[in-house]
Parts: C-alpha cells; structure tokens; sequence
C-alpha cells in the first residue's frame, strides 16, 4: 500500500508538473509550485516508510514551512507594477513556445 | 490488532492517493485557473491529511507519531492560507473568472493609464 | 526504481527550462527542480543534504531569483547566440563524458574505490572517536572541520560582497517616504499575518531544534542557519523592510556575520593553545569524547550564525535595493504627470 | 549495465542542459538559472556515487550495519550553501548591470561598451 500511495504521489507531481510548464498564467504556475510542494511533504514522508526508517520526518516538516515561504514570496514579488494586469499579455507568450 | 491496524492504514492511504491523483486530473483538465485552484486546494489538504493519517497508523514509535502530527498541522494551517492568498491574489491583480470577460475593458483602460 | 522516476522529472524539467521565454516561469520551474532534487538526495539515504537543499533550493534561492527579476526584467530577448555552434560543442562535450562513465562503477555497488579509503574508517571509528550517531555531522565538524572553516569564510565573503554591491546608504527622512509605499502586503492581507505570526515563534524554535539535533539526526549549523533566516525573510516580506530592520539592526547583523567566523576559527585556536593540532578538540576537555562534542557543538553554534546572518544580509540587500528602485520609479512617474 | 549507469547518465543530460543555457542564452539571469542546473547535477553526481545498495542514511543506529558513504553528503552539504551565495553575488552583480546598461542582454551590453569605446578613442584620435 505504500508503494501504492507512493505511485499515485509520482502521478499528481507529475501532472503538477504539466500545469507548471504549461502555465498559461503566472497564478496557475505558483499554484503548480504549491501543489508541488506539498506533495514533496507527502512523498518525503512516505520514502520515510518505504526505507524503513522513518525518523527522519523533520526535512518534511521543513518542507512544509519553506513551501509556505516561498509561496508567500512569490505572491509578495508578484503583486509589482510590472506582473499586473497580465491577463491579456501572456498569452502570446505562450504561443510563441 | 496488527492486521486491523493495516487495514485501516491501507484505507486511509488509499483514500489519499486517490484524491490526490483526482486534484492532478483537476489540475490538468478544469477550464480556468479559480477552478483549477478549487480543485488543487481542496484535495491536497484532504489527501496530505488522509495519507498523513494512515501513515500514523503505521509509526509504532511515539516520537515519529508526534512528528507526523506537526506535518499534519503545518498543512492544515499552511494549505488553506496560500490557497486564499492565491485566490485574492490573482483577483485584485486583474484575473477574471471565466465568464466575467465583461468587467475585464474597464481593467484594461486603468492598466494603460498606470504604465504611461 | 524511485531514484529513475525523479531523475527523469528532472530532465523534463531542465529541458521546459531551456525553452521557457518568461523568466517568471523559469523562476518557478527552478523551485520545482528544487524540490524534485532533494526528493532525490532523500531516495539516496542522504538526509542531511536532503534537508539543506529542502532549505535552500526551494526556498531562498527561488525568492532571491524572484526579486532579482522584478528588477531586471521577466522577458528574455528572443535572439540567440549562435545556438547550433552550442548545440555542436554540448553534443560533443557530452558524447565524450558518456564515453568516460562506460569504465565507471555501477550505480550502489558496495565495492566501488570511492567506498574503501576513508569512509569504512568514519563509518566504523567515528563512534569512539567523536560519540556522536550522525557521521555527516562528525566528519563535517570534525574530521574536515578545517575545510568546513574555509567553506564558512567562502559564504562570510560572498556575503560582504552582495553587500558592497547592493548596499545603500540612507537618510532618516528617506527612509519614512520609502516605507510608505511598500506596506501593501501589510494592509491588505489580515489572514496571512495571523497565520504568519502563529507561525514565525514555531520556525525560530524549529531552527534552534536543527542546530542542536544536528549530532543526533539529520541537521546542524547550515541548515539551522538557513531556516532561522527565513523566518526572518518571511516577517520583511509581510510586514515592510523597514519595520524588519526595527527588529533587526542591519549593523548587528554584520556583526554577528563576522562574529560566527571569528567563533570559528577561536575554537580552533583554543585547540592549538591547549597544545592539540588545529580544530583537535580532543584536547578541549579532560575526556577526549566529551572535548569533541564540545567542540562540534561550538563550531555548528558559530557555522548556524554566519549562515543565518549572510542569508538576511543578502534578503536585506536585495530588498533594500528594490525598495529605492519603485522609490525612484515613483517619484520619476509623478514628475511626468 | 544500463540501469547500473543511468544516473551518470542523467547527470550528464542535465550538466549539459546548463552548460547549453550558459553558452547559448544572452539573459544574464537565465545564464545564472544554467549555471545553478549544472551545479545541481554535480550535487546528484556526488550523491549517487555514495549510495550503496541496501544501505541507510549515515546515522548510525543499533540494528542497521550497512550506511551510505557520508563523505560526499558532507562535501555537497557544504557546497549547497555555498553555491546560494555566490549565486546571489552573481545576481547582485546582474543587478547593478542592469541598472547602469539598463538592459541585461549580453549583446546590447557588448554593444554600448563598443560605442562607449568608439567614441573614447574618437575624442583619443582628436
């Protein structure tokens, strides 16, 4: 079972992962980030469990803090002049890819 | 004792897995991005909680439990929060819901004008 | 089979990387690429350096990025230069290092060199000699506690020089009207100041709980020192840089910054002064055992301070010199109106 | 054999991966983003040479006999940190570049330094 919860941990990264290069706005990857980050959190934990020692749970809890801290940071640093109103902006960007 | 034990843990893993891999479909396939923060946000708190939780059933040692409850806390407080600060992020920054195309002409013109 | 899963991610993520246009997007798929490589390093059994790079790599490296570009610029130019001369000298430069790994020890064979000079002696020794369960922590403070020391002065150098580039030296009347326009987050955002006020006492604590559990688990100075400066991060980002800088004197900072090194490199004097080699604590106490752990604990005590201050320094610059930028912006915009 | 190499090879992908970016790329920050990739897959390098099969994490504990090799952990732990501060000083620097270039493009900052030259040895020849 808990290689299976692992699998399905490696399935949502990677769809996280889709939305974060796929984008097409600057919210949806912050939030690709953020469901990232807390996934890590999960398969930390339970690589904890698959190797059988789980005592080293402490780098999930920092994950969980940093995750935090980088979310907010990135909200911080978005809210500029320069990132609002990008709505219409960003998405040529995307077709030039 | 032993196999109940396992037994509820499998469940509750199964249980996250299962919402979590559902918040990646969301993620992938809902339309526009407050839609896709619904789904991201609700499963990934549900799923981290019940996958934390059958994890728990299976650490057998005190202190491991103990931090297996503070991951499960820091997620309960910290995944709601960003989910908020997310969504009235990208509203007050001019990120309309899918449908609201309407407001977006009056947004455009404040834009021109903070540029020049 | 976990460590072929991850590596692969990585890949796909260095290869979105090198097409993206947006460097914001870049920015965020670095903090992917973080927290993917050390899933890794935990797959691989190495939980001290899965818990730095869980610190650094995912957190102060993409939010000193962010900041970076919100003053450069997110667009890249479109222009390449000479890309398919690049493509030709990368193809070739990996062709060659492919060639090289053919005659390389199979990946987790307990018999390759790098496993029988000095590592079968930590592994074995290192309980009588240091006493301490954590090898990382033994060797690092220990054994290669001079090479530790230089690392220390590397990171106390890049520091001074972040802060001679971006250091700006202000006025009391300036400062009033440079702080009036960058509270925004403070005003407006009640949750995420609760939640961050709950939070900042719990991160300070978990970091001291690093530094100290360092002999014991994964953790010691580095990491500690990282966490600690991203509480710190975390209240200049909510509440402005010039209220941070209330609380925290930027001058103390400095100090503390030289303070941690000098700590350092006294320990090690004060070996020598009792008649051991450099950085021997054996010498430090009567029982060599009990010498050694006071000596790792000091030297992490000093490694956990510089750490935390060069990382605040470095926030504090960055931010700072972000600040005068919108400063001037601003006050060029009501010029023109 | 090709499960036995395909970390190495991983690393190479990715090494390469940076070291296109920084020849090919003109953002300077990008460039920095190359750099940090290439220094991660010498992190990875580093760490999946110490792994042993079967072994633990370097933390030594009664009932376990077979660890992981602890001295590339402490080599890469300290080079971690290491490698954040330079790569702040190296966005300090692109930093300032921008503000007095005003852009942060290799070629148009070749290109003002050329005319800023040109016109020192113009005034030079007169």
């Amino acid at each position: 079972m808990l290689i299976a919860a692992t699998l399905a941990i490696f399935v949502a990264m990677l769809l996280a992962i889709f939305r974060g290069i796929a984008g097409p706005t600057l919210y949806d990857r912050i939030l690709a980030v953020n469901m990232f980050g807390t996934k890590t959190v999960l398969l930390i934990s339970l690589l904890g469990f698959v190797m059988g020692r789980p005592e080293f749970l402490d780098i999930a809890i920092v994950y969980a803090l940093i995750n935090f801290i980088s979310v907010i940071g990135v909200l911080r640093y978005s809210d500029t002049d320069q990132f609002k109103h990008r709505q219409s902006n960003d998405k040529p960007t995307e077709k030039e890819l | 004792m032993e196999i109940l034990l396992s037994i509820t843990s499998g469940l509750f893993l199964f249980i996250g897995s299962f919402l979590c891999i559902s918040g990646g479909v969301g993620i992938i396939r809902f339309p526009d991005f407050y839609t896709r923060m619904h789904a991201a946000g609700v499963t990934d708190t549900l799923g981290s909680a019940m996958i934390l939780t059958g994890l728990m059933f299976q650490s057998g040692d005190l202190l491991v439990f103990a931090k297996l409850v503070m991951v499960l806390l820091l997620i309960l407080l910290v995944g709601p929060t960003t989910s908020h600060v997310l969504a009235k992020a990208a509203f007050h920054n001019g990120l309309l819901p899918q449908g609201l195309n309407t407001l977006s002409k009056s947004d455009d013109k404040e834009d021109t004008s903070s540029n020049t | 089979m976990i460590n072929i899963v991850l590596l692969s991610l990585l890949v796909v993520i260095a290869i979105a990387i090198i097409r993206m246009k947006d460097l914001f997007a870049v920015v965020m798929l670095t903090g992917i690429y973080g927290l993917l490589s050390a899933s890794f390093f935990v797959a691989m059994d190495a939980v001290d350096v899965a818990f730095t790079e869980a610190a650094v790599g995912a957190g102060i490296s993409t939010l000193l990025m962010l900041v970076a570009i919100t003053m450069t610029g997110r667009k890249e130019k479109v222009t390449r230069h000479k890309p398919f001369a690049a493509l030709f000298i990368v193809l070739i430069t990996g062709g060659l290092l492919i060639y090289g790994t053919l005659d390389m020890p199979l990946f987790g064979s307990a018999d390759a060199p790098i496993h029988s000079h000095v590592a079968p002696r930590y592994l074995n020794d290192s309980m009588q000699e240091i006493g301490i369960p954590n090898v990382v922590t033994s060797v690092l403070a220990s054994y290669r506690a001079f090479d530790t020391f230089g690392e220390v002065v590397v990171i106390f150098t890049a520091g001074i020089g972040v802060l001679a580039l971006l250091f700006v030296p202000r006025r009391k009347e300036e400062d009033e009207k440079i702080a009036s326009i960058n509270d925004s987050m403070h005003e407006h955002h009640l949750v995420i100041r609760i939640i961050t006020k709950m939070l900042i006492p719990f991160i300070l604590l978990f970091a001291l709980y690093v530094q100290f559990h360092g002999d014991y688990g994964p953790g010691g100075g580095f990491q500690a020192g990282v966490i600690f400066s991203s509480a710190i991060v975390l209240y200049t980002m909510l509440f402005g840089l010039s209220t941070a800088r209330k609380v925290i004197n930027q001058g103390f900072i400095q100090l503390m910054a030289a303070f941690g090194v000098l700590f350092y490199g006294c320990v090690g004097i004060a070996s020598l002064m009792n008649g051991g080699n450099f950085f021997d604590y054996n010498v430090l106490s009567d029982d060599p055992v009990a010498g050694q752990h006071l000596g790792i604990l000091l030297i992490e005590w000093g490694v956990g301070v510089t750490v935390a201050a060069i990382m605040i320094i470095i926030f504090f610059s960055f931010a700072g010199r972000r600040e005068l930028q919108q400063h001037s912006e601003n006050n060029k915009n009501r010029e023109s109106l | 054999m090709l499960m036995g190499l395909f970390n190495n090879w991983v690393v190479i992908v990715l090494m390469m991966s940076g070291l296109y970016i920084v020849i090919a790329h003109g953002n300077l920050i990008k460039k920095l983003v190359g750099l940090t990739i290439f220094q991660t897959s010498v992190f990875i390098f580093y760490i999946s040479m110490a792994k042993v099969n079967g072994g633990s994490a370097p933390i030594l504990s009664e009932n376990i006999s077979l660890y992981s090799n602890p001295l590339p952990h402490v080599l890469i732990l300290t080079a971690i940190v290491v490698g954040i501060a330079t790569t702040a000083l190296g966005l300090s620097l692109v930093v300032r570049l921008k503000e007095s270039y005003g852009t942060i493009e290799e070629e148009e900052i070749q290109r003002q330094d050329n005319q800023q030259n040109q016109a020192l040895n113009k005034e030079r020849d007169k």
